[in-house]
């Protein structure tokens, strides 16, 4: 019974944080606060909504795959992201905050 | 009968369609065989909705249950996808050549270099 | 082993192509493509023969029992599509070497015989097999090893030439893929001849009646009839010339095949509320077809092109003969399909062998080589005089059956515009004629040998000299084909009966 | 719930398929087809078709767009603005085509009925025996590599022929399986990534033997586990260039491999030829009709796997050779 | 509870399909497609337990591997360009 209510809970606490990263995501001003808004809440909201499956679980093997699955994201999340904002510096996208004339990059590389 | 039946096959159909309709309205060569790929893709979605069962479940014999989708359709379609991504690859090869040969990979910039010689 | 007959010509090359990719040595994967192509051959003709005695055999691959499993049913007509395709193989391989050699670079020979032997495998399972699934699976694999093969050429443009083909190809793979796709929901089976015992009392639904156009326009695409032949004249001018043999000789003919398959096996047309209009546009298409493809055969500068457009217009001929709906009509398509194989095949080889000597096929080159290659050109002026109908020829035999077919229907129009079809072939035969014999070498480079132009390498000579007697052959002895036509017609319609 | 499930990805799928036709730009258009992989692969989980949705998700969302961008770095991501093109045309023959379709579902059998024909004929047998004739519980394995084992082999050889088609086409001249030389540049270095990745691999590659080995009892086989696996060895050599990856496992043994997978499922078949059984038939693997086709079935998915994870690693050489081409 | 969970799911794909279509350049659509992705990843673990099937688990595994690989591939592939580009310029 506690388990079921904690998993709830994780359920609850992950969609809403899959909720206010969507919003960063959709509503933030450049590319670097957009990674930073998907991948850090993304990494806990993925974290808790999969610990909740495992919670639900009984199998061993399913729960071995979450486990999996969880581990693997913790890993690769952060990973991507990294490479990714990495990317878009050496393509010569600059955050915003530096530059007053909006996002658009002069490198060719932008589009 | 019963519209609300078909809605579903005809909303693959209509994917089917934008599919074609970039294979042989676009002229950029990658983008054709991106139009190639949809339009199999929902090919591919037609026969899994027509191999679905309501209230069915995936074709793994399992205890208790008696009620499976079909496995046929699933079968051709993984053979089918196999097929797809074979011809994209081979697709996508020629386009590269092409692109070595030409310059370009817009067909009527291929079209006038060939006529051009 | 005899009974194991059925899956041998399709067996022999599949095992054959993943072999010969280990070989590196290009002279050693020839001589094993080779062997593996002439094995195919005789194992296709111990099948026809076969098939000639004892009918229509069956083979349930992996043990299964048909409509569960795959099944391979052979009766004449597949005998004789099998034996067709195996020796245009064998003889484009056994003679093609010098014209491979000097068209394709060195370390690209090996896997182009290994393409080959695939494509070969691909045309003999569609010919083979009763199941229309597995049908599509070797239809892709003859395709895919098309595609590549068409892209060996050496313009550019056949690169073009191949990308335009994998388009049109996969689009009509795809619609044959829908189509069996709405058959199978209806059904429930993929079996060819399950299906043709489910399919008739179906005829008034709107899905079967979907399914059907779907397959027709998906094969006529690869069939290359008229409006769809985009494709044919870009790949067949250039891809290499023993590609281009090969296609011309087999990869239609095993379109036309499927057709035949789905109109008469699977959806026995006649019995099917389609049968009429169908029928008109077949005959429409197959006519429009004919006068076509002659007529920009004739305007074309380059004889590959030309002969390539000539394709689109026999491919024509053979339509007729599925849209005339009789006997002896599809008798008069199955023979048109042998000969052609024959004419076309003769026709292309020779130009290979010129094609080797001068270097390209325009009109402009070909001036008065028949006086420097006598024995290249009288084989192509025999695979001219039999595309043209000339008695003594093969070609005369299909389009008297073709004629008498038409004239069975008692459609006079027709019959009239088959004979001035055959007008227009002359017209550009001559205009061959004319350049070979007739011309005057303007100056030009000799690509190799500088003591002027001799007779083509043995090889290609001699299969273009066989090719060319059979022409000839067979339009004296027209026993195989017409009796084997007649009998698959015959079996064709004999198991539409009720 | 699954009718909204339904009807979610269904109407994403179709916003991605307008998205795809308004946007220019080949990378925007390739980030598209992956999510419509995604999608569709998500679609055949809620339409029960495991098995689909595995070799989907590898295929539509890895290796196709994976092959696409590959592409595109060689030939540029500009799409051009067409200067004149008709569109009446292609618009009509949609509407036909269209039409056509819809006419033709107007007979089909009702979305997700029960007693549609395809399950009253052919497919009750395979649900209904395959427990006892096959003994293993993913019907879709038993009817792939079973009853239509011939089919499964044609698949192979498809692959196969893919993989001679992109090697025939891409063949720098003179270069056949030679192994590309280090004079390539030095690629920017991410440690993280590289550190992350190289944890990561291993367990990719442990992932797909388990799905090889695994295909009998749940989703997967043959073929999604030699796409993970090359997946795995793409990523290896994304990482460390084709150089590195060329020198682990070199390219005349991976095109060596390819054939051999195929052989592997071919010979497999010519066993029964040789004892008098059709081609395919496992029984002459073993006494017990059922341990027999457990062989078999192993036997020709270990050689699918072979050939399809060389087959994906060859024609990714054969782009990534020509990228370090064109950069050169 | 789980209900809510894929409805937001689904809610969020949305939005990074509505992204993926207005980005302004490729490294927002590669965002894009990776937490399309990861959100694919999840719903597909939430589907097999909303549907009580744990077979699903395994494609929610190889969509992790597969987003992993094509974010890295997607990046490792524009860099190439970058630095051709560049080249080309000076």
């Amino acid at each position: 019974m506690v388990l079921h209510w904690l998993s709830e809970a994780c359920l609850l606490a992950g969609s809403f944080l899959l909720l206010t990263g969507a919003l960063g995501f959709l509503r933030f001003p450049d590319i670097y606060a957009r990674i930073h808004a998907c991948g850090v809440t993304e990494t806990l909201a993925t974290s808790l909504i999969l610990v909740a499956l495992l919670l639900k679980s009984e199998a061993a093997l399913p729960q071995v795959k979450l486990l999996f699955i969880l581990l693997f994201l913790m890993f690769s999340g952060p990973t991507a992201s990294h490479a990714l904002a990495k990317a878009a510096w050496q393509g010569g996208v600059r955050p915003r905050a530096t530059r007053d004339a909006g996002e658009r990059p002069a490198s060719p590389a932008g589009r | 009968m019963d519209i609300a039946s078909y809605f579903n096959y005809w909303i693959v159909i209509v994917l089917m369609m934008l599919g074609f309709y970039i294979v042989i309205a676009r002229g950029n060569l990658v983008k054709k065989l991106i139009g190639l790929n949809i339009f199999q893709t929902s090919v591919f979605i037609l026969y899994i909705s027509a191999g679905k069962v309501s209230d069915g479940a995936a074709p793994i014999l399992t205890e208790g249950v008696s009620v499976y989708s079909n496995p046929l359709p699933h079968v051709l379609i993984l053979t089918a996808i196999v097929v797809g991504i074979a011809t994209t690859a081979v697709g996508l090869a020629l386009v590269a050549r092409i692109h070595e040969a030409y310059g370009t990979v817009e067909e009527s910039q291929i079209l006038e270099q060939d006529n051009a010689c | 082993m005899l009974s194991h007959l059925p899956i041998l010509p399709v067996l022999l090359p599949l095992l054959g192509a993943p072999i010969c990719a280990l070989l590196r040595k290009p002279v050693a994967a020839w001589l094993f493509a080779c062997t593996v192509a002439l094995l195919t051959f005789a194992a296709a003709i111990a099948l026809l023969a076969q098939t000639w005695q004892q009918g229509v055999l069956s083979y349930a691959l992996g043990g299964w029992a048909a409509p569960w499993g795959i099944e391979y049913r052979i009766d004449l007509l597949n005998g004789l599509v099998l034996t067709l395709v195996s020796g245009m193989a064998s003889a484009v391989l056994l003679g093609g070497r010098a014209s491979i050699w000097r068209e394709t670079p060195e370390e690209k020979r090996s896997l182009f015989l290994v393409a080959f032997l695939l494509c070969l495998a691909g045309l003999q399972g569609i010919a083979a097999t009763g199941d229309a699934f597995n049908l599509f699976v070797f239809l892709e694999i003859s395709s895919l090893s098309t595609y590549a093969l068409v892209a060996t050429g050496r313009d550019r443009r056949a690169l073009v030439a191949a990308y335009n083909y994998l388009i049109m190809g996969t689009i009509g793979a795809t619609f044959i893929l829908i189509g069996i796709g709405f058959i199978y929901m209806l059904t429930g089976t993929l079996n060819m001849m399950d299906l043709a015992q489910r399919l008739p009392a179906l005829t008034e639904s709107r899905t079967a009646f979907a399914g059907f156009v779907f397959i027709i326009v998906g094969v006529c695409l690869k069939l290359a009839l008229f409006p769809l032949h985009l494709w044919l004249p870009g790949a067949y001018t250039h891809a290499s010339s023993m590609v281009t043999v090969f296609l011309a000789a087999t990869a239609t003919k095993v379109a036309l095949y499927v057709l035949i398959r789905f109109s008469f096996s699977v959806f026995r047309l006649e019995f099917s509320t389609l049968a009429l209009p169908l029928e008109t546009v077949f005959l429409t298409l197959g006519i429009v077809a004919v006068f076509a493809g002659s007529l920009v055969a004739i305007y074309q500068p380059d004889l590959k092109r030309g002969l390539a457009y000539s394709s689109v217009a026999q491919i024509g001929y053979m339509v007729i003969g599925v849209g005339v709906g009789t006997v002896i009509g599809l008798q008069a398509a199955l023979v048109h399909l042998f000969n052609h194989a024959l004419m076309k095949g003769a026709l292309f080889m020779a130009l290979a062998a010129v094609v080797y000597r001068v270097g390209d096929g325009k009109f402009s080159s070909l001036r008065g080589i028949g006086r420097e290659m006598p024995l290249t050109c009288a084989c192509m002026l025999l695979g001219g005089l039999s595309l043209i109908g000339v008695p003594g020829t093969a070609g005369f035999i299909s389009k008297w059956y073709l004629v008498v077919a038409v004239a069975d229907r008692e459609q006079w129009v027709l019959v009239a515009l088959i004979l001035a079809g055959s007008l227009l072939t002359a017209v550009y035969i001559w205009r061959l004629v004319e350049t070979v014999y007739l011309g005057v070498p303007g100056p030009r480079q000799v690509p190799d040998s500088p003591a002027g132009r001799a007779e083509a390498p043995p090889g290609l000579l001699a299969v273009s000299v066989v090719l060319a007697l059979a022409n000839v052959y067979f339009g004296f002895d027209t026993r195989l084909p017409v009796e084997a036509a007649s009998g698959a017609a015959e079996s064709l319609f004999a198991a539409g009966q009720p | 719930m699954e009718l909204l499930v339904d009807i979610a990805l269904l109407s994403m799928l179709v916003a991605t398929a307008v998205s795809l036709i308004l946007v220019r730009g080949l990378v925007a258009s390739i980030m598209l087809t992956s999510i419509y992989g995604l999608l569709s692969a998500s679609f055949f989980v809620t339409m029960d078709a495991v098995d689909v949705a595995f070799t989907e998700a590898a295929v539509g969302a890895g290796v196709s767009p994976l092959l696409l961008l590959m592409t595109v770095a060689l030939v540029g991501r500009v799409e051009q603005q067409p200067r004149k093109r008709h569109i009446a045309f292609p618009l009509l023959l949609v509407t036909v085509t269209g039409v056509l379709l819809i006419v033709g579902t107007l007979d089909m059998p009702p979305f997700g009925s029960a007693d549609a024909p395809a399950l009253q004929h052919v497919a009750p047998r395979y649900l209904q025996q395959s427990g006892e004739e096959i003994g293993i519980p993913n019907v879709v394995t038993s009817v792939l590599a079973s009853y239509r084992a011939y089919d499964t082999l044609g698949e192979v050889l498809v692959i196969f022929t893919a993989g001679i088609a992109v090697i025939l086409v891409l063949m720098l001249p003179g270069r056949r399986g030679s192994v590309p030389d280090d004079a390539g540049r030095q690629r920017p270095r991410n440690v993280v990534v590289n550190v992350v990745s190289k944890i990561l691999i291993p367990f990719m590659l442990l992932f797909a033997l388990y799905v090889q080995f695994h295909g009998e009892y749940g989703p997967g086989g043959g073929f999604q586990a030699g796409v993970i696996f090359a997946s795995g060895i793409i990523l290896y050599g994304l990482l460390y260039g084709l150089p590195s990856v060329c020198r682990v496992i070199p390219p005349p043994v991976v095109e060596a491999l390819a054939a051999l997978g195929v052989l592997l499922y071919a010979l497999t078949g010519v066993l029964a030829l040789l004892d008098g059984r059709p081609f395919l038939d496992y029984s002459v693997l073993a006494t017990d009709p059922v341990t027999a086709q457990y062989l078999g079935i192993t036997a020709i998915e270990l050689g699918v796997g072979v050939t399809v994870a060389s087959v994906i690693i060859t024609i990714f050489y054969a782009f990534a050779a020509h990228l370090s081409e064109a950069q050169r | 509870m789980l209900t809510l969970t894929v409805v937001v799911i689904l809610a969020v794909m949305l939005a990074g399909l509505a992204r993926a279509f207005f980005a302004r350049n490729v490294y927002d659509r590669v965002l894009a497609a990776n937490l399309f992705g990861t959100k694919t990843v999840l719903l597909i673990a939430a589907i097999s337990y909303l549907f009580g099937s744990p077979d699903f688990l395994d494609i929610a595994v190889v969509y992790a591997l597969i987003n992993y690989i094509s974010v890295i591939g997607v990046l490792r592939v524009t860099e190439m360009r970058v630095i051709a580009q560049q080249e080309d310029k000076g």
